[in-house]
């Protein structure tokens, strides 16, 4: 479609994406990159990183790069998932919201507004508490139900927005039903800013995971990057010195983190034309720079041949 | 490209405010570069209303912000000069263009709603241009917008105002204050006019007129309603794709023709009295700049094409007196065009 | 007048906006006060005015885009509210189109122009077999003459110029067969050399007996499509009439300030403007009274501020609002 | 000249709020009891419950065992200069015999009241006879009668300026980050007293506990500090530790649980004893005890901190199915008919139908948690399918006290001799009101031996009670044993000597409140010249 | 003023939700401050627990309590905290709201300085290096946890280089006094590691949208006329460029303060910092219903106070929002 296209053309974009999609491919291969159980034993505690444990092991004596990849798949998997129900709700209540107007607006847009006052962190940490164990997946359902707010009002004022273009009203004026009107000429609109909201509530997903697992209110069995953050924190990996069990979950987060921002980034400038940066604003650069070159070099000529 | 090609021009050389040699602007985009204006050279008289014509996208706005060295980025000026006063304002440093615009060449844009800074009152945006320029103290400065408002009819005490307190046509008359603040000799309008309703249209126009007259600065004119233009100009230059394709008084340019493309767009305007007959404007599309072709570029819309348009360039020419065409016609001696016997054309 | 029915009656249509509205207060602006034309078979019908004057509203209300404040508009006969049934609505949808100011607008940008087409064939069931669906496009689509077919209908709407697209939105109404067509400044956003191919496109198909309303700021063009013209003024139907008549003979002061102000190489930009002044365009309020050009008419006379004028026919198929013809 | 101050962290709170009323259990601070009151006397655990007389002077029986006395020390003064005597311990231990939210100690239903003998003596009437009492009596605080009784409200009452019979009772500086408490100038030890004020940071959790202590700013302190020697010795020379043995902590099948397919499996003896041979207690200790634990091969799982109370005879004839045997642990499953039939890798019943079940332990409990994960891997190895969960205390602790859950591991606290563990453990009143004993066996056999235990106050008879229970729980493989837990305690030689440790055991080097033996570890310590 | 008053209406309707959420959100958390002294260890018997949770009365059924929190908000009588010795919630919050205001607030401020300011000249020279590089990097950083940011600066810089404290707002042996300047640098040097953290993430917050709306704006007809008019650049910049462009980030802005009270809860905990965050965090984990109650009540406060906040700023600093002219 245009729009991988437009993506695949961005460098950032393109950047981005081979980031992500490495640790996601890491992660989803991980049997095949690593013999190793994430889970189990494997060898003594913190082994330094050697041609066998390539990034160490931990106290409870696991392999340090098994769990980085394996945690991937879980890390990965909330993000997604998280972002998928924070999309799917952003969607369903903002696109309802800003189509149908009048009181039903009212109601959602209040909704969207007090879920936007009430802290987030807080909230999450007290339902995590209250559900008592929270496995990845109840950390991606939070996450979903609890962060869906922004993306809404973004997807509304943005479907107020197209529900103005004429080729709307045209489609009404055809007598196209409203569920089709929706779904068939506004949502396909709403891709870019969908498609960002999308990326942002992943981001987010993944970085609340891992600090509410950090914090101890996940599932210490699980074998996630936060959970391997938890662990570390726990058994003082880092007065150890056992640098690799600190380093690993903090980088793969941070290029994750990085990988999602630059595709942000890109998507940003997709949705917006003129935030493009175009190879022909790099080469006009170089073409001015060029000309006032030469005109510099021209009025120091002429002046060596009037003097 | 012909070097001694004609200048469209009718003064002599004292007379002369504005002098547009061969310039040739490019866009540099992503997809290649594309020359939207291409050797256009005219001149413009001390206290001279002329006009740019011609379809959207044939670069008038593109040459009108050239005057004014106020191209963006994708736009590169890669060829000509642009003489103001005897100066080439391409050759200015920034210091110099600086001093250059506004106080030498002032603008008014298309739209005056989106001209005035939204957040700054009336007196912030008539003082900032007039403290940069001038010596003027604070006070006086408020004094002079005091006085540039009432010009326009728009009364003194509102200079507190925000730009959004005045209706559309009031904005028009404000930024035209604006221009006149320090008496520019040259004031490019690019479609001034064109979001207003016709009676208001009128309105101003006619106070533009008048302030020329008071004033007498030069007003380099962009519509693309022909009509108006008529009405308004002194001479009135055709575009087409980048070209100059006519220069001629305004008087005759509807009546007498010089090159096909202004025979269309006089064709396109149906009459408001007299007998209705269908009208077929002209046949085609504009053409995509990417796709230039050899010769002339008017060729695939021309009803009168000829062989030699398909292969050779033709230059802007002096046909008559005072009037130049850019058409392979004139060179062949055939001058008046509506006498040609039409050929059918599909719409 | 052509002495057949109109197809569409409106009649005292009077249409209100809330403005300012809050919690506490409601404020309306009058958009429409008592607005009556009609629309006959094979007839245009122009709607001219400046910005604001209410044109697209009533258009609006016809096509059933907004419900009325009072008044009655009848489609064949039929108050327009009794269409309001899945089934009927449908027929009632079938027969009026509208076509659109925003040629960039009207088009949605990520659907192909085959989409555009193929949604109103088969939603009204013009085309039941969907093997048909593609020789049925290619054939609307050569109609207004954007050839080749084939290929124009693969394409997205950003590839194609101003004056296509407008051509495709003519398509889409030819598709359903509509009886009447709303026409909403359809050619004010497009170049001038490309404008008389939309105008032309219209005219035949008007010629084919469709009804056509034609909303335009652009009096040259009105007179060049329409048979008759109404102009508006403040949400007011100020003259109405053929076309020729009103235009060359214009009654009311504000259509003679209109006509001196229409740009005309025959004439200078010096000549002065007849039958009105400049000044503000007044909120009309549906608690406003007079005529609402009173406050800029140069004839202005005390009961100009008392009372709307009824209108008046001054001439076969010409008729006023103004106490100077009373 | 300079004062000896002792830092050292008793309690980690977010802020010092000035607290030092001892009644208010949740608000007061972890220095109030013993430093400021001190009890009537401390039973020292690690010496078998020896007595060290403080307020009092000496305790005894009625002959009935239904009468405790308490004779007074009579040089006793309060800080404030008045004596102390037998009004404050009448109302003191009064107040506890009320029951209710003054009953800090939990011992209103043991007493049935207080009496005053004479100005030096006091009698306690018990409602039972229970010679394990003392230990509890004396927990609740002993506070100044004409002070206390004069407040309004003793639940609001802040106590910011004590009076009380401890060392240290003059509160120096107080901040929300600091407080420092200096000698008690009418304090009847003071000859022997060297310390002269305790200091007590702030710190709000373990992380910055050890980032102090690395620094070298305490002196005393009782937190789990991960890989001790990598981590805090090896950085400050001062630092010395010592982790005496504490508690136990088992697994436990849930005999009653709601799970029918289980509760087969967990009935059964042999499936128990397979279980508790797949424990790898070595790799628990070393892994997720860092070595401060010792492996508990108890087939009662008493621990090591009751050596002495081990019966020689249990431990030969169960001690097999209490160490770590993976083979043996198959066989023992294959024997008792349980065969892997569906192929899945785990053994099922023996008609068939599906063992799997997960085990239960706080989430939080790091230590915990890895040893159930070492614990799993085992079980798993041997074909048990069992898998860890991790809830919420509370959940946890409801579900359990409900039998509503299949399997957990849990720790168990220690008294000064195995009573309390039995108690707590195995005695089915005990079952749903705690987490200890979450596998639901009833045994009243088991508990009449538990009460006798308290019943007699001859020690010979109290070891033949504990053997015949260790036979008991031994035969029944009721729990499986994985390790005795220790005494977190680290101490710093710079500024102060005379700390308890391995080659001067002579009692519980812990500094948290629950610990009255800290009391004798402060008289203990001398200032470094 | 209509627009702010309906806001008003808004922001107590979200105020009362919050109460209510407020309220149940804490006691839909299983166990009581005593489960939670138990969960850490601490050594009591069946009977002292039993004590023990006398002392909480937590046994009134629901809604009571809920009836009598309502009026306790609106006399803010918040109860006391179990975990920190009985406190009044309303003393343990207002002691660590001056840190966290303080912390997160300097640092929101700061982002939202630097980011702005460099936002407004990666827009200037888009497409040049700074921009090319900023940019991005400032969103990465966004995207990071500031958990990241926590751990590694306060092992490299705190543990491993010792450069700056690892715990407290100061030095717990310093008496506070806030005239002294030695005090003053000490709150200084022990803020220094949160702020960068907090700014850190924050920066790309602020710096992004507006170096976008700078670009957008950059277009704008308005921009071309402030350069046409021969201004100097600095001016367009910033009165023509800036000015507007702020506009959307001042609601950032507000927004990012209103979260100011809650918002480092991961930092604070990290740096043992004694604001909100902490106590929050502390709260959670000891299950100390009032002080949480207490605590999600005053950031939900601060949210709505610093949005209402914004609208007031918006139509302060955007004179179209304001009514007026004639
Ligand atoms: N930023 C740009 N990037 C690339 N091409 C551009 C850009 N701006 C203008 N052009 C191209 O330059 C040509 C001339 O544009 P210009 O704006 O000067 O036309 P115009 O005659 O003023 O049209 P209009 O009447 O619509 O204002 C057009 O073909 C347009 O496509
Ligand atoms: N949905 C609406 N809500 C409120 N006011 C409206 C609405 N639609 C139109 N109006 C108001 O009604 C009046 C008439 O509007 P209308 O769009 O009919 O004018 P018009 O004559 O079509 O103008 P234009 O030539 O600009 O299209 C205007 O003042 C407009 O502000
Ligand atoms: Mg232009
Ligand atoms: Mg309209």
């Amino acid at each position: 479609m245009g729009f991988i296209n437009l993506l695949t053309r961005n460098k950032k974009a393109l950047f981005g994406l081979c980031i992500v999609g490495f640790f996601i491919l890491t992660s989803i291969f991980a049997p095949f990159i690593t013999e190793y159980n994430a889970a189990k034993r494997v060898t003594g505690s913190h082994v330094a990183p050697s041609q066998e444990h390539v990034l160490g092991s931990t106290r409870m004596g696991r392999d340090v790069f098994a769990q980085t990849l394996y945690g991937g798949r879980v890390s990965l998997a909330v993000g997604f998932g998280a972002g998928i129900i924070v999309v799917a709700m952003a969607v369903a209540i903002g696109i309802t919201a800003g189509y149908f107007g009048g009181i039903i607006d009212e109601v959602l847009s209040s909704l969207m507004n007090i879920m936007l006052v009430i802290p987030q962190l807080p909230l999450l940490m007290v339902l995590a508490a209250f559900i008592g164990e929270v496995s990845p997946m109840v950390i991606a359902m939070i996450i979903g139900l609890t962060s869906w707010a922004w993306g809404a009002r973004v997807v509304r004022s943005q479907t107020l927005a197209v529900r103005e273009k004429e080729f709307v009203v045209a489609a009404q004026v055809l007598g196209e039903p409203s569920w089709r009107i929706i779904l068939i000429e506004i949502l396909p609109n709403l891709v870019s800013i969908i498609g960002a909201s999308f990326i942002g509530s992943v981001i987010y997903a993944i970085m609340t995971q891992a600090t509410l697992e950090f914090l101890g209110l996940g599932d210490p069995t699980s074998v996630t990057w936060g959970t391997q953050l938890f662990n570390m924190q726990k058994t003082s990996a880092i007065h150890i010195g056992a640098y690799w069990e600190v380093f690993s979950p903090i980088v793969v987060i941070a290029c994750v983190g990085a990988g999602l921002a630059l595709l942000n980034f890109a998507v940003d400038e997709i949705a917006n034309p003129q935030l493009r940066s175009h190879v022909g604003l790099k080469r006009w650069k170089q073409i001015t720079a060029q000309k006032e070159a030469e005109a510099a070099q021209e009025a120091t000529a002429q002046q060596g041949a009037a003097s | 490209m012909s070097v001694n090609q004609a200048n469209a021009s009718v003064h002599d050389k004292t007379d002369i405010q504005l002098s547009v040699r061969n310039l040739c602007v490019d866009y540099i985009t992503s997809n290649g570069d594309v020359r939207a204006v291409s050797n256009v050279s005219f001149d413009i008289g001390r206290g001279e209303v002329f006009g740019l014509a011609g379809e959207s996208g044939c670069g008038k706005s593109t040459v009108a912000f050239s005057v004014c060295r106020l191209h963006k980025p994708p736009a590169f000026i890669s060829a000509g000069e642009i003489i103001f006063n005897g100066k080439d304002i391409l050759k200015f440093d920034d210091e110099q263009l600086r001093q250059y615009r506004w106080k030498e060449s002032a603008m008014v844009f298309q739209s005056a709603m989106n001209s005035l800074n939204p957040v700054l009152t009336l007196e912030e945006q008539f003082c900032d241009v007039l403290l940069a320029h001038t010596n003027m103290t604070r006070q006086e400065c408020i004094k002079r917008a005091g006085q540039l408002l009432e010009v326009v009819d728009i009364h003194p005490s509102r200079l507190s105002d925000y730009p959004h307190q005045f209706s559309g046509g009031m904005r028009q008359r404000l930024v035209i204050a604006i221009a006149l603040a320090l008496n520019a000799k040259l004031i490019i309008m690019d479609e001034p006019t064109t979001a207003l309703d016709v009676v208001v249209q009128r309105e101003i126009l006619q106070k533009i007129y008048q302030l020329k007259e008071e004033f007498g600065f030069s007003i380099l004119f962009i519509t693309h309603d022909i009509s108006l233009m008529v009405e308004f100009c002194d001479r009135i230059g055709i575009m087409y794709a980048g070209e100059l394709a006519e220069v001629a008084p305004a008087k005759n340019i509807l009546t007498k023709p010089n090159h096909p493309y202004t025979e269309g767009l006089g064709n396109a305007f149906p009459p408001l009295h007299g007998e209705k007959k269908r009208l077929v404007g002209i046949p085609g599309t504009p053409l995509n700049l990417f796709e230039v072709p050899v010769g002339c570029r008017f060729q695939a819309r021309c009803p009168y094409v000829k062989d030699i348009c398909r292969k050779e360039y033709c230059t802007l020419t002096e046909v008559a007196p005072g009037e130049f065409s850019a058409c392979h016609l004139h060179k062949d001696g055939i001058v008046d065009i509506i006498a040609l016997e039409k050929q059918p054309v599909q719409g | 007048m052509s002495n057949n029915n109109p197809i569409i009656e409106v009649k005292n249509l009077v249409k209100d906006f809330p403005i300012n509205a809050n919690a506490l207060k409601k404020n309306h602006m009058r958009a429409l006060n008592d607005v009556s034309f009609n629309l006959y078979k094979g007839r245009a019908l122009a709607i001219v005015g400046e910005s604001g004057s209410g044109k697209s509203t009533s258009a609006k209300i016809i096509a059933k885009m907004y419900s009325r404040t009072a008044g009655m508009v009848k489609y064949h006969g039929r108050d327009i509210d009794e269409f309001n049934h899945k089934q009927s609505l449908m027929e009632y949808r079938e027969s009026v189109q509208m076509i659109f100011q925003d040629p960039f607008g009207s088009l949605n940008p990520t659907h192909t122009i085959f989409h555009h087409l193929a949604r109103p064939l088969l939603l009204h069931k013009k085309v039941t077999n969907k093997a048909d669906l593609p020789g049925r496009i290619y054939e609307l689509l050569e109609r207004v003459g954007l050839t080749p077919a084939k290929e124009t209908a693969e394409k997205f709407p950003h590839q194609l110029s101003g004056g296509q697209r407008q051509r495709v939105n003519i398509a889409r109404n030819l598709a359903v067969e509509a009886e009447i067509i709303l026409a909403d400044e359809p050619t004010s956003m497009l170049d001038v050399s490309i404008r008389l191919g939309v105008l032309n496109l219209m005219e035949d198909m008007k010629n084919d007996g469709i009804s056509m309303m034609y909303i335009t700021h652009d009096i040259a063009t009105a007179r060049y499509l329409a048979e008759d013209i109404g102009v508006m003024y403040v949400g007011h139907l100020v003259e109405w009439g053929e076309v020729d008549e009103v235009l060359q003979k214009p009654a009311h002061p504000y259509t003679q300030l209109l006509m001196s102000a229409v740009p005309n190489p025959e004439k200078s930009i010096h000549d002065n403007l007849e039958g009105g002044r400049k000044g503000e365009i007044p909120l009309w309020t549906p608690e406003s009274v007079g005529c609402p050009f009173s406050g800029r008419c140069l004839q202005v006379m005390d009961k100009c501020n008392q009372a709307l004028p009824e209108p008046k026919e001054i001439a076969p198929n010409h008729f006023v609002r103004c106490f100077l013809h009373e | 000249a300079d004062k000896a101050t002792l830092t050292l962290v008793s309690e980690l709170k977010p802020a010092w709020v000035r607290n030092f009323n001892p009644l208010t259990v949740t608000s007061r601070l972890a220095t109030t009891n013993q430093f400021i009151y001190e009890p009537l006397l401390i039973v020292n655990e690690i010496k078998g419950g020896a007595v060290e007389y403080r307020l009092a002077n000496k305790h005894y029986f009625s002959d009935d065992l239904k009468t405790v006395f308490f004779e007074l020390k009579k040089d006793v003064k309060w800080s404030d200069g008045q004596a102390f005597n037998a009004d404050d311990v009448v109302y003191s231990l009064g107040l506890a015999a009320a029951g209710g939210a003054f009953d800090v100690a939990g011992i209103g239903s043991k007493i049935a009241g207080v009496k005053k003998v004479d100005d030096f003596k006091v009698a306690v009437e018990l409602s039972e006879v229970n010679t394990g009492v003392v230990s509890e009596i004396v927990r609740a605080p002993i506070v100044a009668e004409h002070i206390f009784s004069k407040q309004a409200d003793l639940a609001t009452f802040a106590n910011e300026n004590p009076v009380g019979t401890g060392p240290f009772t003059e509160v120096d500086t107080f901040t929300p980050q600091l407080y420092v408490q200096c000698r008690n100038p009418n304090y009847y030890e003071n000859d022997k007293l060297a310390v002269d004020c305790i200091k007590m940071p702030q710190l709000a959790n373990n992380d910055q506990l050890l980032a102090a202590a690395i620094k070298g700013d305490l002196d005393w302190t009782s937190a789990f500090i991960p890989d001790i020697d990598r981590v805090l010795v090896s950085q400050n020379k001062h630092y010395h530790y010592w982790f005496p043995a504490a508690g136990s902590a088992s697994f436990m099948l849930n005999f009653k649980t709601p799970n029918k397919d289980n509760a087969k499996a967990f009935n059964d003896v042999n499936f128990r004893r397979a279980f508790s041979m797949a424990l790898d207690r070595q790799a628990i200790v070393d892994i997720a005890g860092y070595g401060y634990w010792s492996v508990n091969e108890y087939p009662d799982a008493l621990g090591d901190q009751f050596k002495a109370w081990a019966n020689p005879d249990v431990s030969a004839k169960y001690g097999k199915y209490s160490k770590f045997n993976i083979e043996g642990a198959k066989a023992l499953l294959k024997e008792a008919g349980y065969k892997d039939v569906d192929g899945d890798g785990f053994v099922e019943n023996k008609d068939g139908s599906k063992i799997e079940f997960k085990i239960l332990v706080p989430n939080g409990w790091s230590d915990f948690v890895n040893t159930v994960q070492i614990g799993v891997e085992g079980l798993q190895e041997v074909g048990i399918n069992a898998s860890v969960s991790t809830p919420e205390f509370s959940i946890l602790n409801e579900k359990v006290m409900a039998a509503d859950f299949d399997a957990q591991f849990s720790n168990y606290f220690a008294g000064p001799d195995p009573y309390m563990y039995y108690n707590t453990a195995f005695h089915s009143e005990q079952m749903d009101k705690a987490r200890f004993g979450g596998h639901h066996n009833v045994d009243k056999e088991l508990d009449k031996l538990i009460d006798g235990f308290n019943k007699t106050g001859d020690q010979d008879e109290k070891l033949k009670i504990v053997y015949q229970i260790q036979e008991k729980i031994g035969s029944n493989q009721t729990t499986m044993a994985a390790m005795s837990t220790n005494y977190n305690y680290q101490y710093n030689t710079k500024r102060f000597t005379g700390w308890f440790n391995e080659s001067n055991p002579q009692a519980r080097p812990v500094v948290w409140p629950d610990t009255p033996e800290r009391l004798l570890h402060v008289l203990n310590l001398k200032p470094v010249k | 003023m209509g627009f702010i008053l309906r806001r008003l209406v808004f922001y107590f309707g979200a105020f009362l939700v919050a109460v209510v959420i407020n309220f149940f959100l804490p006691r839909m958390m299983p166990g009581d401050p005593v489960d939670a002294m138990l969960a850490q260890g601490a050594r009591f018997t069946a009977e002292q627990i039993a004590n023990l949770r006398l002392t909480f009365g937590v046994d009134q059924p629901l809604y009571e309590q809920f009836f009598t929190y309502l009026g306790d908000v609106f006399t803010l009588q918040l109860g006391n905290s179990t975990f920190f010795s009985n406190m009044p919630v309303s003393e343990v919050l207002a002691n660590a709201f001056g840190w966290t205001l303080f912390l997160t607030g300097t640092a929101t401020i700061l982002a939202f300085m630097f980011g702005a300011t460099l936002g407004i000249l990666a827009a200037w020279y888009r497409g040049g290096k700074f921009d090319s590089l900023a940019s991005p990097l400032s969103l990465v950083l966004q995207a990071t946890p500031q958990l990241v940011f926590g751990i590694v600066v306060l092992f490299s810089l705190g543990v491993t280089w010792d450069l700056i404290p690892i715990s407290y707002a100061y030095d717990p042996e310093l008496t506070p006094d806030y005239t002294s300047w030695e005090f003053i640098k000490n709150v200084l040097h022990h803020a220094v590691g949160p702020i960068f953290c907090i700014f850190i993430v924050q920066l790309g917050g602020f710096l992004v949208p507006m170096r976008n709306n700078m670009i957008n704006l950059l277009n704008e007809d308005y921009i071309t006329m402030g350069k046409a008019k021969g201004l100097s650049n600095i001016r367009v910049m910033l009165n023509y460029g800036a000015r507007n462009a702020i506009l959307p980030s001042v609601t950032a802005l507000s927004m990012a303060l209103g979260f100011v009270v809650g918002g480092a809860l991961v930092v604070e905990v990290i740096f043992n910092y004694q604001g909100l965050g902490s106590v929050l965090y502390n709260a959670i984990i000891n299950r100390d219903y009032q002080l949480i109650q207490g605590q999600l009540l005053i950031m939900t406060v601060f949210m709505l106070a610093f949005n209402f906040l914004a609208d007031v700023l918006y139509v302060f600093l955007d004179p179209r929002l304001r009514k007026g002219g004639k």
